[in-house]
């Protein structure tokens, strides 16, 4: 089945400038995206997942900012959306990429209906009358599962709670139909329960509207259900990237095995001790040489601290940047999981 | 940027850079910026802003004035000799004369300590009733907090002219008596603004945690609270002095300032102000000197508030 | 809704009844006598015939029971020692409005200029604008009032005769006044307004309007603007009541009949019905100014409408 | 300019018709004063202002006006002539068949006494009665209670026209005390009670002019009055009052066409309107009433009179009036201001000089800090008189309060070596604080409600007087002298042996540094000069009823 | 089991909060439970339930509203000052928020010291070498000591908190969801920390969470608590084997699984229903209100835990109809 590719990013660099010196928030990241596929990126908190997907909406505070370089592209329709200005980008936000942000409780404006919140994307996008907004905001409502949608649009936030909040806020994302939806951890401040709720709603809106998603999470769990591509960052850089299986049964990065190690698994025997990655990850100001992950790596050499590591491609979109794969490697204790070459082994 | 293999590039590289050395500890947890202490940090944002500085640099040459100026003069300022009555300035009497004969440069030196002693000592009272009660107010709770509370609403309503007034007229007017009457009610606020932080820190989960240690309340507050609260209370006390001195120099425009033959800018401006029309020096000098001041006080206070927040933090 | 007004109402008159008493024994207690006050010079038996006509000769809780059962049964402030032949309420009802009019009309310029000024500054954060603007905030707050009155008199007043020097009556009578009861007034206002902007502008649910397509301006109309005025609400409250005292230098030095006049005379001849009459009235209007305040932060915060019902 | 009142030639003017086309359409003139009037009730709204507005909207039965050379004459108001006894105790007024309250009702002998008995009245609480207190038969005996009625005293109507007062004894100004209590109309008295003058609908007038409206702290404007008596003769048609509280502003609304007149009391105002030319006359009055200060002489250090001396004369008057006054005033070296008089003659004049007391003294004892250090010995002090420390008390918190208590301090340092210690308060502190005997040197002015001597000692009169010893703290053989004295001169028909009998008693009073007078003012009006005939002088209140408006562009 | 030795008793544990309104909030009301020494007992439930706030009035940090708790035989409320300060030697809680539970003005070192000055246990040197011996225990170095906690990321603040809390050689720690706060790399340092120390020792530790798998890995036994109750308690191995209670049920359904073709295949209990706010709770089970099996019965009557396994205690009307 060919798909259709409505995102590409190539070497996306960001970088904010603080009195303590420039911020490398992310360091030349390459990515896409295909029609209808969920994307997730995970990663550890600061490693940049924040900063790639508002680099995408172009939402990066405009004073202290440079994104990318002359040859960075986030192209999308054909269009470089690094070289657009604010106002093409508005019309774009919200019509054609949407965004959903983590912490339900701040992201609605308090003193405005819910409603009108909704109703107010659909009249910015659409030349429309106020009471055809209103039928489609009260239809949106309906579609995240909103009880009494006609009355519910009338009331405030506060009156929410968080889960119903996320789906307004989703329901805003989704108003105009965009083909890309961005969820930057939709789900972290909610309970199990509501979150299980929310990423089924996210699953089933995806697969009726088409619309490619983006899934920036740090809970590997989320990511396994939803996932149809991985992307793990570290420290402003894609470690490892591929289909869902292809990283939670083929990992090929010590970062990307050290994160699924260090998650207690219900099924799995619990006496054993907790795989744990030692130390904190490098200050981006001072980004460190060669790879980011080398002064936590057990099996870090010499060179990782020197030279950063080249791209090795293991199966179809499946690719990792470790100097393990290297065939000098010194690969003494490695897993062999890590090691292992050719063919994902993910059935 | 499709490729097919392995390794993406062909270059050669030793084989003893491919040595394992595994974690490396220091690295790991390293810190790269220096240590500073917050105020350290405070210092520096503040520093970079250039109105707050130019601000601080005002104020203190305005205050080196009020110590130096009299003596720079040579003149006294309460002599009035009535052969060089209203004269605009020279090169004897920089800021001119006044009608009585007084070299107003000097008058405005020596005015200036009673408008800044008053700002200062006020804001001192005004903070140490305030920060004691509102401090009380926010670690006891209950009804001694419900009692406070009602006495702030009470004394905040209380008619501020006329306990000023009665107060300086049943106390004379000394410096005293202007300190406690302009300091009188300008505590609630100070009250009010102490207990909402305490409130809000005593809440944190470090004070819980001192708590959870066995720390006695003498403890919390000297080591927790205080200090916590004490950048907001820079930005008040900066805040308040102005407030102060332009009470006062209100108090001093309806005849209630500082007892004569003593003076402050507030009596020198409310003096001129009469003789604006002939002689606009006598109001000029001493505004100037309020309005220097006071713009110092308010630009240093911004900037320490600016300087002060972590959401600004760059 | 209703029981929360009830209960601050009974607040209220709880503070209220503390005021009248403290300010009552207070001003009995200063020094300085309304009779002499009032008749310059009079021998001291004369004076007696006088005093006894006021019921200065009862001591003072006598007067003060007396004072307040009039008060309570009558609404009666009683009448000025001072001002002989006229009553609190009457000297109230002609000049609270005077004052009232500056002070409104000059409330209005101090929000709405005062909004606008810091909501450009902060929009523009760190810009000449922003720079410009906060300079000349403090520069207004920094000017003592008759400093500023006077200088405008002298200029724009004598100098130019653009406006009266002085007085009441026709449409240009306000300038002055208003513009020097505006100018502080404007200053806080800005500067609260950019702080409020500030934060506003930081929080979530701006970015969920950028993300939705919402252009500048309309963000800042529809998101920014409405929740930064939460706070500048509770700046109102006091300034509302503060509108009916007038202001003392302002109507003094424009000769302006306002109630702040008699306030500061009352205070200072220790007419003492005129100075608890209108002490009252301004506790009265305070106490309404800020059950007011409650009810516009529900008006602006629709959380408050509820949380205060509930 | 010369330094005298300035008067044109009105009497001519008035002559013929030649004027009458001078007078311009519109007669309106416009004045200002710095404080509102506060009522309209005759006999409890006595403030200066008040006084100042009751003489144009209400009339008695006398009325005294300046003439054009600068004198004063007694002229029939309400009253169109009145008899006086033999003995100078009884007097008779005829009051005119045509004078009118301004609704139409008739002005009779009724109305002044029932004005008179409502005075006597302790409940009503009037502020001017005390002034008959001893003048007419029973006044003060029913005034405070004692044993008689208000009905009984003696005031009363011989018939709708003729109204008769019966003196306790003769005086010579009782005619001057006779503006001391405006007519009100029993009817309405009655009728409108606490009411009666607390709004322009609530009071009966019968003077020239009546109000139109009235905004308390703005302005006042005043219509002719169609029913006044001599309504033909009274030209203006509208007289507006406004108030404005700060002298610099009334300057300036002078200069800027606003207001029609204004008292200027700093140089640099005179200078701005000499400026102007000929647009503004000028009219400089000596004011009837004298500053002191005055020593409590129950002071550890004011009981003795050398020390009270020694203060007195420790400051040069002429530098006082030059430095803080500019000169806009006249030093005194008695209490008594060069225009009093007794009866038609001047007081000065009668008693050659004599009374410039001070200037005697100051022959006498050249150094003042002598006679203050031979008088800490007195009384046993230390004879150095920096460790002396005294309070001087101001009379008000105003900026000329502060200023001339600065230049005293500065010369009493200077002079006497002492250590003043300024104690600004209001003024009605200051009068209470005087009361309980708690100063040391108060500030003190006065203005007499009569052209006679007596209307200045009297205040010191141990007993009556406003200073009275418990306030002065002036007891002994002195005070019992002075007390005789005042009473001899009362007594006394002569005038000159009256003259000296005042004499005597101020060389008591001044002569002991009991106080010390310092000046009396001299005030420059400035009238447009298109608004004529505006005449008065320190004894006399303006004359609306002449004024008109020539030549006003 | 049953001959364990009992560290903490609760009983009918009530914490209600005052509200400005004046209402109460019922953060806790009545819950019963004992921990065993040297146990790990796991708290879950969803955020607001109750936890911290129970997990407070266990030290005595919060006044308890009504009920008991008893440390050792001593009750903890009802304790002298000077009982109550060696009481705060042998229990000590770690936060659920590394920013806000470290003073911001103090120096780490003097943060974990803070113990050790109020008791007065080191002094001087000894001071010192306890200072050093504590951070490195969590894994931070010297050099750490003279920062302040704004420096810090998440996870060494929340182990700075950890060194505060073992400064004082306590035997019993809440462990207030130590980990929610953190990456996930990050939580297994933490973890594999209090369960190195918990072995060393012989701590007790009473481990709150919403991360269920956390939970399961670290603790003994668990509790589930839903609006103020416990509804269900049982060793960790019984429970999410043979969760009895319809909530616990659904809560294991809905724990994310990180096996892509485990999580894609599960089956998830959905909760539908409002939440009922713990100032007005609804009559009745609490639960109700999201139960697809609730009857009259629970909207009526307060359900109360009954053993019905060994040592397996749930509060539901209708266990045995499940
Ligand atoms: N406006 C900014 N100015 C300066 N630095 C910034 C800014 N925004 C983000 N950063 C820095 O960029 C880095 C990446 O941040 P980002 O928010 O993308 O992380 P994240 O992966 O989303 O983490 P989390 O899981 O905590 O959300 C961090 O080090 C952060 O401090
Ligand atoms: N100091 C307090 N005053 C008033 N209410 C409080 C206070 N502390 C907690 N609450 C309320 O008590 C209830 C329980 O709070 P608690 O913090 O114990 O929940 P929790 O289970 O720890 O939740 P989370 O998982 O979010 O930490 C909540 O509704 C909370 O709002
Ligand atoms: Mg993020
Ligand atoms: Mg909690």
């Amino acid at each position: 089945m060919a798909k259709e590719r409505i995102l590409e990013v190539e070497n996306l660099t960001v970088a904010f400038k603080t009195y303590g010196g420039s911020v490398q928030a992310v360091r030349g990241t390459d990515f896409y995206l295909d029609k209808g596929e969920t994307l997730a990126i995970v990663g550890e908190s600061g490693c940049g997942k924040t900063v790639t997907a508002k680099a995408i909406m172009g939402l990066l505070p405009i004073d202290n900012t440079t994104i990318g370089n002359e040859n960075s592209k986030i192209m999308f329709n054909g269009r470089n959306l690094i070289k657009l200005t604010e106002g093409e980008l508005a019309d774009l936000r919200g019509k054609e990429i949407s965004m959903i942000f983590q912490d339900p409780m701040t992201s609605l404006n308090p003193t405005m209906r819910i409603g009108e919140q909704i109703a107010e994307s659909v009249l910015i996008h659409n030349q429309i009358s106020k009471e055809k907004a209103k039928e489609i905001a009260i239809k949106m409502l309906k579609l995240v599962q909103i009880p009494n949608p006609e009355e519910r649009y009338k009331q405030y936030p506060f009156e929410f709670s968080g889960g119903m909040r996320q789906r307004v806020m989703i329901a805003i994302a989704l108003a105009c139909d965009p083909k890309i939806l961005i969820a930057d951890e939709p789900t972290t401040a909610l309970d199990v329960t509501i979150q299980a709720q929310i990423m089924k709603l996210i699953n089933e809106l995806k697969k009726d509207l088409d619309t490619g998603v983006i899934l920036v999470t740090h809970d590997l769990g989320v990511v396994a259900g939803a996932a149809d591509r991985i992307i793990v960052m570290y420290a402003g850089k894609i470690v490892e990237s591929g289909r869902t299986e292809d990283i939670f049964y083929n990992l090929k990065h010590p970062y990307t095995y050290a994160l699924l190690q260090s998650v207690p698994k219900l099924t799995k025997d619990t006496s054993k001790k907790l795989y744990s990655l030692q130390g904190t990850p490098p200050d981006l100001i001072d980004p460190p040489k060669g790879c980011g992950f080398a002064p936590r790596c057990d099996f870090a050499m010499k060179i990782c601290s020197i030279k950063t590591p080249e791209k090795t491609t293991f199966a179809e979109g499946h690719e990792a940047y470790c100097w393990l794969h290297h065939e000098k490697a010194n690969t003494q204790g490695v897993p062999e999981l890590i090691l292992t070459r050719g063919e994902s082994s993910g059935k | 940027m499709v490729t097919t293999d392995t390794v993406t590039s062909n270059e050669i590289y030793e084989d003893e850079l491919f040595e394992k050395v595994g974690i490396k500890k220091e690295l790991s947890e390293h810190m790269g910026r220096p240590a500073l202490t917050y105020w350290a940090e405070v210092w520096r944002r503040f520093r970079k802003n250039k109105l707050a500085i130019t601000g601080l640099i005002m104020l203190c040459i305005v205050t080196l004035l009020t110590i130096i100026g009299p003596t720079l003069s040579g003149h006294d300022y309460q002599y009035m000799d009535s052969s060089i009555r209203s004269q605009t300035p020279s090169a004897s009497h920089w800021f001119g004369t006044d009608r009585m004969g007084r070299d107003i440069f000097t008058r405005v030196s020596v005015g200036g300590r009673i408008s800044l002693i008053i700002g200062l000592l006020c804001t001192l009272v005004m903070f140490t009733i305030g920060s004691i009660l509102g401090a009380i107010a926010g670690l006891k709770g209950g009804w001694v907090d419900d009692l406070i509370m009602r006495i702030c609403e009470f004394v905040g309503n209380l008619p501020y002219l006329i306990i000023v007034v009665i107060l300086s007229m049943v106390m004379g007017r000394g410096l005293f008596s202007l300190v406690f009457a302009l300091s009188f009610i300008s505590w609630v606020g100070t009250t009010r603004m102490v207990r909402g932080q305490i409130l809000q820190i005593k809440e944190q989960d470090f004070v819980k945690a001192a708590a959870a240690l066995g720390a006695d309340s003498k403890r919390i507050i000297i080591k927790h609270l205080f200090p916590n609260t004490l950048g907001i209370i820079m930005v008040t006390i900066t805040m308040a002095v102005p407030g102060f001195i332009l009470g006062e120099a209100f108090l001093s425009y309806i005849g209630l300032g500082i007892r004569p033959p003593e003076t402050s800018w507030g009596a020198l401006a409310a003096a001129g102000q009469e003789r604006l029309m002939f002689y606009p020096h006598e109001l000029f000098f001493p505004s100037l000197m309020l309005v220097i001041t006071i713009l110092s006080f308010h630009l240093i206070g911004d900037g320490l508030s600016d300087a002060l927040d972590p959401k600004l933090k760059d | 809704m209703g029981r929360f007004i009830l209960k601050r109402t009974a607040y209220g008159l709880i503070t209220l009844f503390l005021i009248i008493t403290a300010t009552f024994f207070l001003i009995s207690a200063a020094p300085g006598d309304p009779i002499a006050a009032k008749v310059e010079v009079m021998p001291e038996r004369a004076q007696e015939v006088i005093r006894a006509k006021y019921g200065l000769d009862q001591p003072t809780y006598q007067r003060y029971f007396i004072y307040m059962k009039n008060l309570i049964t009558t609404g009666d402030f009683g009448e000025s020692v001072i001002y002989t032949g006229r009553s609190v309420n009457d000297i109230i009802r002609d000049n609270a409005p005077i004052s009232a009019k500056i002070g409104i009309i000059a409330l209005f310029f101090q929000i709405t200029l005062g909004v606008l000024l810091g909501m450009i500054a902060a929009l523009n954060r760190d810009k000449f604008s922003d720079h410009f603007i906060r300079v000349s905030v403090v520069l207004a707050i920094c000017v003592p009032s008759f400093v500023f009155a006077a200088l405008l008199q002298y200029f724009i007043g004598f100098k130019w005769g653009i406006t009266p020097i002085f007085g009441w009556g026709s449409f240009k009578h306000y300038i002055l006044p208003v513009a020097v009861y505006a100018i502080g007034g404007i200053a806080s206002y800005a500067k609260f307004m950019r702080n409020s902007t500030l934060s506003v502008m930081n929080e979530d649910y701006v970015l969920t309007a950028r993300a939705k397509g919402c252009r500048r301006a309309r963000t800042v109309r529809k998101h920014i603007f409405r929740n930064s005025l939460i706070p500048i609400v509770t700046m109102t409250g006091p300034a509302i009541a503060g509108i009916f005292a007038g202001s003392f230098i302002i109507e003094r030095l424009f000769s302006i009949p306002g109630l702040g006049q008699y306030y500061v005379k009352a205070v200072s001849d220790t007419d003492y019905t005129m100075v608890l009459g209108l002490t009252i009235f301004f506790a009265i209007l305070y106490v309404i100014a800020l059950i007011l305040v409650d009810i516009l932060y529900g008006v602006v915060d629709p959380r408050i409408k509820i949380a205060k019902g509930e | 300019k010369s330094d005298t009142t300035i008067v044109d030639n009105g009497e001519e003017s008035l002559e013929q018709g030649e004027i009458e086309m001078k007078i311009d359409k519109e007669q309106k003139f416009v004045f200002s004063d710095n404080s509102a009037v506060i009522g309209l009730n005759p006999l409890l709204n006595t403030t200066a202002p008040d006084n100042g507005l009751h003489d144009i909207i209400l009339e008695t039965l006398v009325r005294r006006v300046a003439d054009e050379d600068g004198g004063t004459i007694m002229e029939p108001a309400v009253a169109e002539r009145w008899d006086i006894s033999q003995d100078g105790t009884v007097y008779t007024f005829f009051i005119r068949e045509n004078a009118l309250w301004h609704d139409g009702v008739p002005v009779t002998a009724h109305d002044f006494v029932y004005t008179y008995q409502q005075m006597a009245n302790p409940k009503v609480g009037s502020t001017n009665a005390w002034l008959f207190d001893g003048i007419i038969v029973n006044f003060g005996e029913a005034l405070y209670d004692k044993g008689k009625k208000p009905e009984d005293i003696g005031v009363r109507a011989i018939d709708d026209r003729r109204v008769e007062f019966t003196l306790v004894k003769p005086y010579s100004y009782f005619l001057d005390l006779l503006n001391g209590a405006r007519p009100v109309r029993q009817d309405k008295f009655e009728e409108w009670g606490s009411e009666y003058g607390s709004s322009m609908n609530h009071v009966v007038m019968n003077g020239p002019f009546i109000i139109e409206s009235w905004d308390q702290n703005v302005q006042m404007t005043l219509v002719k009055n169609e029913k006044y008596w001599d309504a033909d003769n009274v030209k203006l048609d509208k007289v507006v009052r406004k108030v404005i509280t700060e002298p610099q502003v009334a300057v300036q609304a002078l200069l800027a066409g606003e207001i029609d007149v204004v008292r200027a009391r700093e140089p640099e105002h005179k200078m701005l309107m000499e400026r102007e030319g000929n647009r503004f006359r000028t009219i400089e009055t000596i004011v009837r009433a004298p500053e002191f200060y005055g020593f409590n002489a129950q002071n550890k250090y004011f009981k003795n009179p050398k020390i009270r001396l020694a203060f007195s004369l420790g400051f040069d008057r002429e530098k006082y009036v030059n430095d803080i006054i500019d000169g806009a005033a006249v030093p005194l070296y008695s209490l008594m201001p060069p225009v009093m008089s007794v009866g038609e003659t001047l007081y000065t004049n009668m008693v050659k000089g004599e009374n410039e007391i001070i200037k005697h003294l100051q022959k006498q004892y050249t150094d003042p800090k002598a006679l203050l250090i031979e008088g800490l010995i007195e009384e046993g002090f230390d004879p150095d008189p920096s460790k002396m420390e005294v309070r001087l008390a101001t009379r008000g918190t105003s900026e000329f309060s502060k200023r001339s208590s600065e230049w005293m301090l500065q010369q009493w340092r200077e002079n006497l070596g002492v250590t003043i210690i300024i104690d600004m308060m209001e003024w009605n502190i200051m009068w209470d604080r005087v009361g309980e005997g708690d100063y040391d040197i108060s500030t003190a002015g006065w203005g007499p409600y009569y052209n006679d001597p007596n209307g200045l000692l009297s205040i010191y009169h141990p007993e009556i007087g406003y200073f009275d010893s418990a306030k002065s703290g002036w007891v002994g053989p002195d005070a019992d002298r002075f007390k005789e004295l005042l009473e001899l001169a009362s007594n006394t028909p002569d005038l000159d042996e009256r003259a000296q009998l005042y004499l005597d008693a101020e060389k008591l009073l001044v002569g002991t540094g009991i106080i010390s007078p310092t000046y009396t003012r001299v005030d420059t009006t400035y009238v447009a000069d298109y608004a004529k005939d505006y005449i008065f002088n320190t004894h006399a209140s303006v004359d609306y009823r002449k004024i008109y408006i020539s030549g006003k562009k | 089991m049953a001959n364990k030795t009992i560290t903490v008793e609760v009983k009918d544990l009530k914490k209600y909060f005052m509200l400005p309104t004046k209402k109460y909030l019922k953060a806790v009301d009545g819950v019963s439970f004992n921990i065993y020494k040297g146990e790990t007992l796991g708290l879950v439930g969803e955020s607001g339930c109750g936890k911290t706030t129970c997990g407070k009035t266990i030290l005595g940090l919060y006044d308890a509203t009504a009920g008991e708790v008893n440390f050792d035989g001593f009750s903890v409320h009802k304790k002298s000052k000077k009982e109550r300060k060696d009481f705060t030697k042998r229990a000590q809680i770690i936060f659920q928020d590394p920013y806000s539970s470290l003073n911001p003005r103090m120096t780490v070192g003097d943060i974990i010291a803070e113990g050790i000055d109020i008791h007065g246990i080191h002094n001087g040197k000894d001071r010192k070498d306890k200072l050093f011996e504590l951070i490195s225990m969590v894994g931070l170095n010297k050099e750490h000591i003279s920062r302040f906690p704004h420096e810090f990321s998440g996870g060494q603040r929340q182990r700075i908190g950890i060194a505060r809390a073992l400064a004082v050689e306590p035997e019993f720690i809440v462990c207030d969801e130590p980990i929610s706060a953190l990456d996930v790399s990050i939580q297994a340092q933490v973890v594999n920390l209090l369960i190195d120390l918990q072995k060393k020792k012989n701590l007790t530790y009473l481990f709150i969470a919403h991360d269920l798998s956390m939970v399961k890995y670290i603790s003994d036994r668990v509790g589930v608590m839903y609006l103020g109750n416990l509804v269900e308690i049982t060793s960790s191995h019984q429970l999410y084997r043979d969760p009895k209670h319809p909530y616990t049920k659904a809560l294991l359904s809905s724990i994310p699984i990180p096996d892509p073709k485990i999580e894609r295949n599960k089956k998830i209990i959905p909760l539908e229903g409002e939440v009922s706010s713990p100032i007005n709770p609804i009559a009745g089970c609490k639960f109700a209100s999201r139960c697809s099996l609730a009857k009259d019965m629970c909207r009526n009557q307060v359900p109360t835990l009954k053993e019905v396994d060994n040592q397996h205690f749930v509060a539901c009307h209708f266990i045995d109809r499940i």
